[in-house]
């Protein structure tokens, strides 16, 4: 197998394998990186984003922490005031709650209460998102609660490229950014790219990509339902709607310039995530798009969302209070048609 | 003699010398039905009846065994992801098949296993995520020693309430560097709260060992820091636990406050069934070895053949111990313990998994 | 003075009191009551909001609990699984943070998770708001992460007569409620009001209110920035517009229908709130009208909220970084001339 | 004899016997400082010069001065509300008004209680929340206990980079309840840190008395749940303060660990000056007597005149001890400390405040 993915010198790789890479090589470039979190050392990670790292740059640099997520975000802070970049894994981006404290308040606002004196270099990372029988607690996609705090950059990619060229920026940002990645994504073969290294791998923050090209209404995602959307944009086509896909990839900042040239163009807009609905980002984008860009608006804007519910635990029950390609068709019909 | 006298008055005082033959039986068959539930999930997986992660107690059963055999059926319990047979065994002594005690039926434990409407929480979270308030069985949520605040809230109450009732919380050793494990027994310790804090060491946290945990070897001392007592109990001596737990709960049930109690076992697999082959690599083959040796149902069998209360033959009959879930059948286990398992299999094979709509039902309760 | 108010029978009382009668009144009713927080007992609290509360019910239900924002909540969870109701006190609604996951994942979900066996009816309250020198850490609406966890109603009273009868309302209600006093009208002379007691008092959730009647423009707000937008809602009428300014006092669960109804009269939204904009609920509002009532819009809505920023100290960044009725007024000038 | 001979190692031994006369005189001066700008501040708050909440260290400067004394001048430290002075005093040994000392100057200080642009932060953060890299001082937020990772990863990094240094965390008794308490002291006992907490206690957390916090008398005892030193000093004995941490700051410099050091003292006053006359009502009369009694400068000057340091009619000179802040006057502090504080004061009162689109500003660093 691994030879026939080397035909043509071309070998492609998983999302997974991205972030890997993306953290081996800033630990290699940075000697001032560090990396903490619960059994990433020894264990190599619960999902092995971190495999072999501690054996190649060693314990102290490669922390395996007690199950003690405030105080592995506040020394993490505390070793960004001297002088260190640090990578912090939640074993899923659910438990981030035991350590909310010390994001929002502590290391969030250090550069703003600082006057800019001290950069919090920190990028706060774990598997997110539902859709694999997780259930509440490891299934999260709670973002919303980081954009509404000041101070944190919030990122999360749909693609192997786009997770290694956002986690090196990330990890070469000042700021502390939430990395949120999507573990359904992690092993999937059919998303799997040839990556870069390095400089050439950048994806830098705050620049959206759009996914595919359309031109009667704009889908707008990030993470897992950027699939779904181009699966909608599928369906759509077979119904005579031409849909364009945008992958907004940072939350904040937003690059919401993508999104409005895409209305000037679509006039329609739907935005896909899988978050609950309230106070979600969907809703954000919608609220900025209406303000900005209502004159571009020949419908309502419309989102697709988890209901507000926790996610609950069995199939059915999962699949029902969440976004799928089918309920984006539906509410893409219903812009379409409007 | 002078030995022997010394060492008589306390044995004399422990709590396992009012255990009548066929409580010692009981407990006994309790390991059984422990083991078998372990086994038998891995062989329902293994045949691909049964789908999700397993955190396997395998080994560990005489913590939960020992820890619950004292308790009063008002008594509550919070059990997490390694003690899954806790929830059908709270209150066992009482006839595992009586629907009126206070425990979970296995019917309603494996219909949570399978994900079934019969789950007591109708299969909204998983695995060890459900409880009962009728079965006085705290729910957890995945965060590590989340618990035990509501643990110590639920016993304040009941003292309010006019009860008496303790409350056994269980925790692996890695879940006590959690801050809210320091919160909530500070908490109970100012209130003298009736709260025991059972301590499954198994020397590793997922694939932490605990000298990355905690800085020292017993994690007992952890009490010492709030001035309460700090017990320690050979873990995979059921008679041991039950000692050092119902010591703690007597301490607690008189008003004295709370306690810790460590138990030292082994875990006898990976963290979850996704880890064994990684485990392997990260746990030292020696430390496998001895761990394994130590089995709880061979130990609890040893003791009751030398206190008179089974032959060596019939200590050989049902020879489950010292097998993994791979080389022990059916037969290695009592036929009652294996039909009580497989009616709950069978139940819950049958159950109906829940209705998609349900997804969206019970975020508020509506009679407000 | 007290006798000056006692003319004619009425006695005005103010915000502060009438939350303390309500705890008090319900303490007295529902002997299964109980209240926790730091310093609420023997000193009555930081702001004497529980004031004479423990002598008259006792320290064993009116608990001084040691430092521990998680433990409080969580103790609180298992009262409730015994049969209380639990009123819970942040000293500042900032600390809230250190119980976060608590709230989110234990109690929020609770009900959900045990497919309605359970109930925890608890409220969660505390001063919050800026405008009063609080920095960072004493200035804080943080309401938005708590609307984005599915399992909480959310309230926010702006007046005394709001803030006694919503409160009744939280402590009869079987679910967890997070309640946000705004501390900056506490002892607000100008707002004092009658108030009732018991049933006859009672404000029910998720109603909202028509603080002042208009046709041109509808102002949306909670708590400090109502009593804004009824500033601004003046300066428009001496510019020749009559604005509608609607208090929603409850944001989770939201009542839309008071909203539509004004729009479909006035055509014109201003959403106004003193949170971080991204997330923020103003933004929810906002999709939410965007979606549900596209039609009614004859102009972009518009949100007036705090900027993407902590609340900083020294009075004359505090007031760039927040809302005013000035800053309302423009936005709704804008938004009337489009 | 036979007990002066026994006695004689240990006193011998202790920190303070390293100490030259000038070292006790500097720390003197210290406590008059410290002192002297809690009265200052209360005095130019009463002249409506000053807005906001003062959260006095009055008869708590033993505390502040004999920690910080004997740090080097790389060490880091995290003072909290109740420690306005160590912000001017770290590293005050190398000179008050010296520049180039790792620590902050007095002006900077100043600049910060009247929210001028001369603060460290910009004024953009309130009272104690100021900090600087430079002056190596963990910037707290205002939830107690939640500097202590930070320290803790302060020196974990410092010890990556080659270096020695230790950090000294300050937390009221109270907030020791909060659970980042607990982790980060496990981890910095795991990792052996050189993290030294002190426990400042005065016995009321706001309006809560220690019996409602913790369920032993001393707060030191904390330490026996991580295995690590817990040292009880006497807070209204700078001496011995001094004692007690330097003790704890040589077994950490040695790579031992961390170490909890609780300072018995006594909150003069309110929680914060808006506290006052409730604190009056919820703290019994008798323990304000007996705590006001013991005034550090007082115990100071004693201990100077018995090892022959100091006349007493030079002791009678300054007289500021055993006076409230209403009753003290200027010439009962030495000039040059009155003189320094002045310029603290003269230069925040001239210094501008920030303009208001510094609101906006640094949310993230651009330099990206
Ligand atoms: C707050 C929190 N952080 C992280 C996790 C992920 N996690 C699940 S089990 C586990 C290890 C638990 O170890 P231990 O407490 O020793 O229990 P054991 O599995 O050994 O029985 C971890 C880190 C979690 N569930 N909760
Ligand atoms: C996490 C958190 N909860 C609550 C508060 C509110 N608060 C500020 S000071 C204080 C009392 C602190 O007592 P203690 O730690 O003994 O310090 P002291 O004031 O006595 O020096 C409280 C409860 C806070 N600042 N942080
Ligand atoms: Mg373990
Ligand atoms: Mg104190």
């Amino acid at each position: 197998m691994a030879s026939l993915m080397q035909t043509d010198a071309t070998i492609k790789k998983n999302y997974l394998t991205a972030l890997k890479e993306a953290i081996a090589e800033e630990m290699d470039r940075n000697q001032h990186m560090i990396c903490m979190g619960e059994d990433i050392g020894l264990l190599g990670g619960a999902f092995g984003v971190t495999d072999g790292l501690q054996e190649k740059f060693g314990t102290e640099r490669v922390i395996d922490m007690p199950i003690s997520e405030a105080c592995i975000v506040g020394a993490a802070c505390g070793m960004a005031l001297n002088g260190k970049t640090v990578m912090v894994e939640m074993q899923f981006i659910d438990f981030i709650s035991c350590g909310f404290d010390q994001i929002v308040n502590m290391t969030a606002t250090y550069h703003y209460r600082t006057a800019g004196e001290v950069a919090v270099p920190m990028v706060i990372r774990g598997p997110a998102g539902a859709y694999g029988g997780g259930a509440l607690y490891h299934s999260q996609m709670n973002e919303a609660w980081f954009c509404n705090s000041p101070g944190l950059k919030v990122v999360c990619p749909s693609t192997p490229r786009d997770a290694k060229g956002l986690m090196i920026a990330a990890l070469r940002d000042p700021n502390p950014v939430i990395f949120y990645e999507i573990k359904e994504l992690y092993r999937k073969r059919e998303i799997e790219e040839e990556l870069e290294s390095g400089d050439e791998a950048i994806v830098p923050l705050g620049k959206a990509s759009i996914s595919r090209a359309g031109e009667d209404v704009t889908l707008v995602s990030y993470g897992q339902t950027v699939w779904q959307c181009l699966e909608a944009a599928e369906n759509l086509s077979k119904e005579g709607y031409s849909a364009e896909v945008i992958d907004i990839r940072t939350l904040v900042p937003l690059d919401q310039e993508t999104i409005i040239n895409s209305l000037k163009r679509t006039n329609r807009l739907v935005v896909v995530n899988e978050a609950p609905m309230t106070c979600g980002f969907a809703g954000e984008i919608m609220a900025r798009i209406s303000q900005e860009a209502f004159e571009y608006l020949d419908a309502p804007p419309m989102r697709v969302t988890r209901m507000d519910t926790p996610v609950p635990w069995v199939k059915p029950l999962e699949l029902h209070v969440l976004p799928s390609a089918d309920k984006i068709t539906e509410a893409a019909l219903r812009v379409c048609k409007f | 003699m002078a030995t022997t006298t010394e060492r008589q008055p306390s044995e004399k005082s422990r709590p396992r010398d009012l255990l009548s033959p066929q409580d010692y039986q009981e407990m006994l068959a309790q390991l059984y039905l422990a083991r078998y539930f372990d086994v038998r999930l891995i062989k329902e997986k293994k045949r691909g009846r049964l789908r999700g992660t397993l955190y396997s107690s395998h080994n560990q059963e005489a913590v939960i065994v020992g820890s619950l055999f004292g308790l009063r059926s008002d008594d509550w319990i919070s059990p997490i992801h390694r003690d899954m047979p806790a929830f059908f065994l709270k209150d066992a002594r009482a006839g595992w098949r009586n629907k009126e005690r206070i425990g979970m039926s296995i019917d309603e434990v494996c219909g949570q296993v399978w994900g079934r409407a019969t789950s007591p929480g109708r299969a909204r979270d998983n695995w060890s995520h459900i409880g009962s308030t009728r079965a006085k069985i705290i729910h957890s949520t995945s965060m590590l020693a989340g618990t035990i605040p509501a643990a110590a809230g639920v016993v304040y109450a009941d003292r309010l309430n006019g009860g008496n009732s303790v409350v056994l919380t269980f925790n692996g050793e890695g879940s006590t560097a959690q801050g809210v494990f320091h919160e909530a027994i500070n908490f109970a310790a100012v209130h003298k709260l009736p709260v025991i804090t059972i301590i499954e060491n198994n020397h590793w946290a997922y694939g932490t060992p605990t000298e990355l945990e905690y800085s020292l070897p017993d994690f007992a001392r952890r009490a010492d820091g709030y001035g309460i007592p700090g017990l320690i109990a050979d873990g995979q001596d059921v008679l041991d636990v039950y000692d050092k737990v119902m010591t703690a709960v007597e301490h607690a049930r008189a008003g004295h406050g709370p306690s810790i109690v460590e138990c030292k076992t082994f875990r006898a697999y990976g963290h979850g069934d996704h880890d064994d082959d990684r485990a392997a690599k990260y746990r030292p083959a020696k430390e496998v070895d001895e761990g394994r040796r130590r089995d709880p149902i061979a130990i609890m069998k040893a003791n009751m053949v030398k206190a008179g209360l089974m032959t060596k033959a019939d200590a050989k009959k049902y020879a489950a111990e010292n097998k993994g879930a791979s080389e022990v059948h059916d037969t290695d286990f009592p036929e009652d313990v294996v039909a009580y398992l497989t009616e709950g299999v069978t139940s819950a094979l049958k159950a109906p998994v829940p209705s998609a709509e349900e997804g969206a039902m019970w975020v508020f309760r509506e009679d407000a």
